[in-house]
């Protein structure tokens, strides 16, 4: 199945990437933007037909590894 | 002859250049700030290793839009002798003035050490002073130096000769062992079809003198003095 | 209304508070609280450490700053200085490894461009559990990620360090972090408040809710896996941010638009506004509200103890205010006029129109609590010392073998070749080497560095082991052809309220002092970093010293590979009968036995000397210090490095175990051309080392015979694949990302 | 309006770190794990109230700037 995860910086934590871009997007003249936060996402592709198994699956893989909750967030989603 | 050296926020090797254009080479060499739009009569741009903005979002893509790379893309289009360097190279690849993109090292890791190169074009004006074929030992120190492009693109690149470097063994054979990041075909540098553009991700201003043990990149900034005093 | 509990969550005792309510006549309100236990926690007030550390010797002909500044400086001639200063950022890298080693890059360079200098090289001195021990693997590619990240990206070459692993640091790695910079000695920045009315100036990173009480943090033991829970937010280094703070500064000191600076470190807006009034005897007023914040709703508490990164606050010059906010300007960086200096001798913070905290400035630091915690004779670990009575080994090349591929004598060139160690075009002579050098551009100088202590000789006699250190790392500087010239240290222990840990401290302490006495170094710059324990079990002793030395002509500079076939290889020192604490007991018999090695620090100045002078005549074709793995790997290194064998024979009755794998500190290993064998034992005898010719350099195998008894015979480039492959082999299945 | 851009490997461009984090995930027994693909998303912040318009804006920065489409593609979600 297909998984797909997201991984963020935490609120509370500074983004200097997401700072730095937001930057870049201003000078470019997108004088909207307001705020950007950049994280990663990735999309597994997961032997196994219970949806419920594999999204308990990824949701420990991305605590073991995809993210480093101490300093970032994600979410799960089964895609198909 | 003038050397002007690309000062984006970030670039770390913009004084390693100016010392081998000046102290070295006893030539001309002025910084150009990237806000600067006047490229002051230099007769040939570096573009300067290091981290410009960081790095961030990807190397070179903020730096691609700093208002003096029109001026370099106008320099370059007149034919004017134009070198990339490490993150120079990258900031190239972003702003287009030459093809294909660098993606991270295979081994996802940054890498500094010694590697060997296979000089395969000496037609450019910094690669003349060279050999054809002959075997440069250079130091590289990057973490995204996987270059890659497109099929059709590799194969123009091939048929055009503008492949100016490969990395390869001791012995000058191009194999996987020798790549230090996983770049397509062991390519390390390119130019452009006019030839004017080069862009390696090795360090030439890291060996140019023999008190760190090894000058052999020197030879890349005389054959641009040799260049333009042909001119 | 202050608490017994708010009192207690500061990490403050009975005796501290009622000192601030005599300091202050009545109760402080939070933020001043906040703000004592800022500025009186271990980390900030140094109260276990002061009374010991005023027992250094700091003075020197060549000292233009002692200890007490943001770092030390030292004259080189040519109207240049050194200034550098060695830091610690154990606990964060322990909780965070890639940002807690990041932002400890960071901090320390700020610590040295403050100065005014322009940082040209980092050393990194690591201290890791064993490699199977629980998030070890993880820790180690982490912090490793994390220097190279940080350094890397702001440009500033990592040029050496030092790696050990043992159980002793399974519950609290260490990272210790040093930099070096170069300044014109007549324009050297220090952290004063200078100029009454003249405007107090923020610039760098927005503030956030980083870190608050990371300085008090640093001042607490862990509790198991509670590294895991309490913990203020992690800092975030931005070295993009710190790079333009870096050019900027540099830029903003071409001009005397400055009177003071001092960068936001541990404590943050605290410790440099009340360090900075405390160092003039002035005063400083701030306007909170004006501090740039990351987040919403930040209260004066927060915003005095943020911890955030890539923060400095300077003083200007009233009528130079605009030149210094246009530098800032230019490079794209928040500078905002936040307040301005008084005469009042107090720090007045205002927020919101309100005044909410207003302290006297220099009490804060001057009549900070001292502390002679009680002490107890540091005990060495028990246990017999099996080693004296143990039988011989059988095959010594496997011994040697073994010890080329334990984590602690394998190359260690997977860590550095992430680090960046050529930016800047300086490096002469790279990692790998006794130490590294540096040239000093537009001289013909060099300057050498080598970060050193064997934590292994400290857990059985802190005071040789210190004093040691302080040897080694003179000895492997002088190895490059460089003379000493002075230290910066860090100062790793456990819980300075345990007697047994302050007593380990005291002697370590005392160590170095002796050493630096005897060798003419005086120390410049320190740090101390207690409380690394965890469930109770302190690290070793673990006194980091980073030695600088200084080369009058670079073109002179010596290194450790044999270079010359028919070459003579000698011995400089004697070899004792000395296996305790040596990595051959932990290695082959697998124990922590002692005793540490003995120290003659005369002789070592002596053999220091010797090495340098013989460097300065171009005697000599290679130097190379003995240390971990003894006399048989320090042969082993100088062949493998300069791919070339070497024949050796030794004569002496000692334990041959001792002879080859025996640590005895005072030895070098130096190869020559013929010619200059008499020459070089002429100097030798003059200055009293003792001197022997020990073997030629030649073919492609090491051989090692006592008294005509071939005991190790192997082709280099075999050990060399062991030696170069071992490390990565180890770590290899760290998991990256 | 909150934007989200999610940037990915073209298929046919090999993914270093994609490749490197299932062999990770191989290691920590997640054995169901056939393939990772390692992306990146942004999570913006743009002022304007026309969801059309904030896309079409969006997808502008993502070929300027977020993505480099020789050998990334990306999509755009307006999620408020
Ligand atoms: N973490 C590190 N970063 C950079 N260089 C290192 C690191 N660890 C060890 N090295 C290098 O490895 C070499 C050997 O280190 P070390 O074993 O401490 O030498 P010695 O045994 O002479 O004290 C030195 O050149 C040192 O700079
Ligand atoms: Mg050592």
């Amino acid at each position: 199945m297909k998984v797909e995860v997201r991984v963020y910086p935490r609120e509370d934590v500074l983004d200097p990437q997401g700072k730095a871009i937001a930057a870049a997007l201003g000078r470019l003249g997108h004088r909207a933007v307001r705020d950007v936060r950049a994280g990663k996402v990735f999309f597994l592709d997961v032997a196994g037909s219970d949806p419920k198994a594999v999204e308990a699956d990824a949701r420990r893989m991305a605590e073991e590894l995809l993210a480093n909750t101490l300093i970032e967030g994600f979410d799960v989603r089964v895609l198909a | 002859m003038k050397f002007g050296i690309v000062v984006f926020p970030g670039s770390n090797c913009d004084a390693d250049c100016y010392h081998v254009a000046k102290d070295l080479l006893g030539c001309e060499a002025e910084y150009i700030w990237h806000h600067d739009t006047d490229l002051k009569g230099a007769d040939a741009v570096i573009l300067p290793g290091g981290f410009a903005y960081g790095d961030y979002l990807r190397a070179g893509a903020l730096a691609r839009f700093s208002p003096v790379m029109e001026s370099v893309a106008e320099f370059a289009g007149k034919g004017g002798a134009v070198l990339g360097i490490c993150n120079g190279f990258q900031v190239l690849l972003e702003a287009g003035l030459l093809p294909g993109a660098v993606r991270i090292n295979r081994g996802l890791r940054y890498v500094c050490r010694d590697i060997h190169l296979r000089v395969e074009n000496d037609a450019t004006p910094f690669t003349s002073l060279y050999g054809k074929r002959s075997v440069v030992k250079m130091p590289v120190g990057h973490m995204e130096g996987n270059y890659t492009a497109p099929p059709e693109t590799l194969e123009e690149l091939r048929r055009e000769g503008r492949i100016v470097f490969r990395y390869c063994d001791s012995e000058g054979r191009v194999v996987d062992s020798a790549n230090p990041n996983g770049a397509v075909d062991g390519i390390a540098g390119i130019c452009n079809r006019e030839g004017n553009v080069v862009g390696l991700m090795p360090h030439p201003d890291r060996c140019s003198e023999s008190l760190l043990g090894n000058d052999a990149g020197i030879k890349m900034f005389e054959s641009a003095v040799a260049a333009l005093a042909a001119r | 209304m202050i608490t017994e509990e708010l009192i207690k969550e500061h990490n403050l005792s009975e005796e501290e508070y009622s000192r601030i309510l005599e300091i202050l006549g009545r109760e402080p309100n939070l933020v001043e609280l906040g703000i004592f236990s800022a500025m009186w926690s271990e980390h900030c007030s140094y109260k276990s450490s002061r009374v010991h550390l005023k027992r250094l010797p700091t003075a020197g002909p060549r000292v233009i700053q002692g200890p007490g500044e943001n770092a030390g400086v030292v004259d080189i001639g040519d109207g240049l200085a050194v200034v550098f200063k060695m830091e610690s950022h154990n606990h964060p890298s322990f909780i965070e490894p890639y940002q807690g080693a990041a932002t400890g890059v960071g901090g320390i360079l700020r610590d040295i461009f403050t100065m005014g200098a322009r940082p040209i090289a980092s050393l990194n001195s690591l201290r890791f559990g064993r490699l199977d021990a629980p998030r070890m693997k993880h820790l180690v590619d982490g912090v490793v990620r994390g220097i190279a990240g940080y350094g890397n990206c702001i440009g500033i070459p990592t040029v050496g360090g030092e790696t050990t692993f043992h159980r002793g640091y399974d519950g609290n790695v260490l990272v210790n972090v040093m930099n070096l910079g170069i300044v014109r000695s007549d324009r050297i920045f220090l952290g004063r408040a200078e100029g009454v009315g003249n405007p107090v100036v923020y610039v760098g990173s927005k503030t956030g809710r980083d870190g608050i009480h990371g300085a008090t943090m640093a001042s607490e033991e862990f509790a198991a896996d509670e590294a895991h829970q309490k913990r203020p937010t992690v800092q975030v280094g931005d070295p993009f941010t710190e790079k333009l703070l870096m050019e900027a500064c540099l830029e903003l000191f071409e001009t005397d638009a400055v009177t003071g600076i001092q960068d936001m470190g541990a404590a943050g807006l605290t410790s440099s506004s009340f360090e900075m009034a405390g160092r003039a005897g002035s005063g400083i007023e701030l306007d909170l509200s004006k501090v740039p914040v990351r987040e919403t709703g930040m209260t004066p508490y927060e915003i005095m103890l943020s911890e955030s990164q890539e923060r400095m606050l300077l003083v200007a010059r009233r009528d130079r205010l605009e030149e210094v906010l246009g530098i800032f300007r230019k490079w794209e960086l928040d500078a905002v006029e936040i307040g301005r200096v008084t005469d009042s001798e107090r720090v007045v913070l205002f927020f919101e129109g309100k005044i909410v905290a207003d302290l006297p400035a220099a009490p804060l630091s001057d009549r900070a609590p001292r502390y002679d915690r009680p002490r107890s004779a540091p005990a060495a670990p028990a246990g017999p010392m099996l080693w004296r009575d143990e039988p011989e080994l059988v095959d010594y090349g496997d011994v040697l073998r073994r010890l080329l591929a334990s984590p602690n004598v394998a190359e260690k060139s997977w860590i550095w070749s992430q680090y960046d160690h050529m930016v800047q075009t300086n490096t002469v002579e790279r990692p790998g080497g006794d130490a590294a050098v540096m040239r000093v551009k537009g001289t013909k100088k060099a300057i050498a560095m080598k970060s050193d202590v064997n934590p292994f000789f400290c857990m059985f006699d802190p005071y040789r082991g210190a004093a040691i250190a302080v040897a080694e790392a003179a000895r492997s500087v002088a190895c490059t052809g460089a003379r000493p010239l002075a230290i910066t240290d860090c100062l790793n222990f456990g819980n300075p309220e345990k007697p047994e840990v302050m007593g380990q401290f005291e002697a370590a302490v005392r160590g170095i002092a002796d050493a630096c006495q005897a060798l003419a170094v005086p120390v410049v710059s320190g740090n101390v970093s207690f409380y690394n324990e965890t469930d109770g079990r302190a690290i070793p002793p673990t006194p980091t010293v980073g030695m600088v030395g200084l080369m009058e002509d670079v073109a002179k500079h010596l290194r450790m590979p044999f270079r010359k076939a028919g070459d003579l290889v000698a011995l400089l020192g004697t070899s004792r009968d000395e296996l305790g604490a040596s990595e051959f007991l932990r290695v082959i018999r697998g124990r922590d036995e002692g005793p540490c090695p003995e120290v003659d620090l005369d002789a070592e100045r002596r053999l220091i000397d010797l090495l340098a002078t013989l460097a300065e005549e171009g005697r000599l074709a290679s130097a190379h210090d003995v240390s971990d793995g003894g006399l048989a790997v320090a042969l082993a290194e100088c062949a493998m490095e300069g791919n070339l064998g070497a024949a050796i024979e030794l004569d002496s009755g000692l334990r041959l175990s001792s002879l080859l794998f025996g640590e005895t500190t005072g030895r070098a290993v130096i190869s020559f051309a013929p010619e200059a064998e008499s020459a070089i034992r002429a100097a030798a005898d003059s200055s009293r080392v003792p001197f022997s010719i020990i073997g030629r350099v030649g073919g492609d195998r090491l051989s090692i015979s006592v008294r005509n008894r071939t005991l190790i015979d192997d082709d280099v480039t075999g050990l060399t694949s062991l030696w170069r492959g071992a490390f990565v082999h180890a770590i290899e299945a760290a998991d990256v990302l």
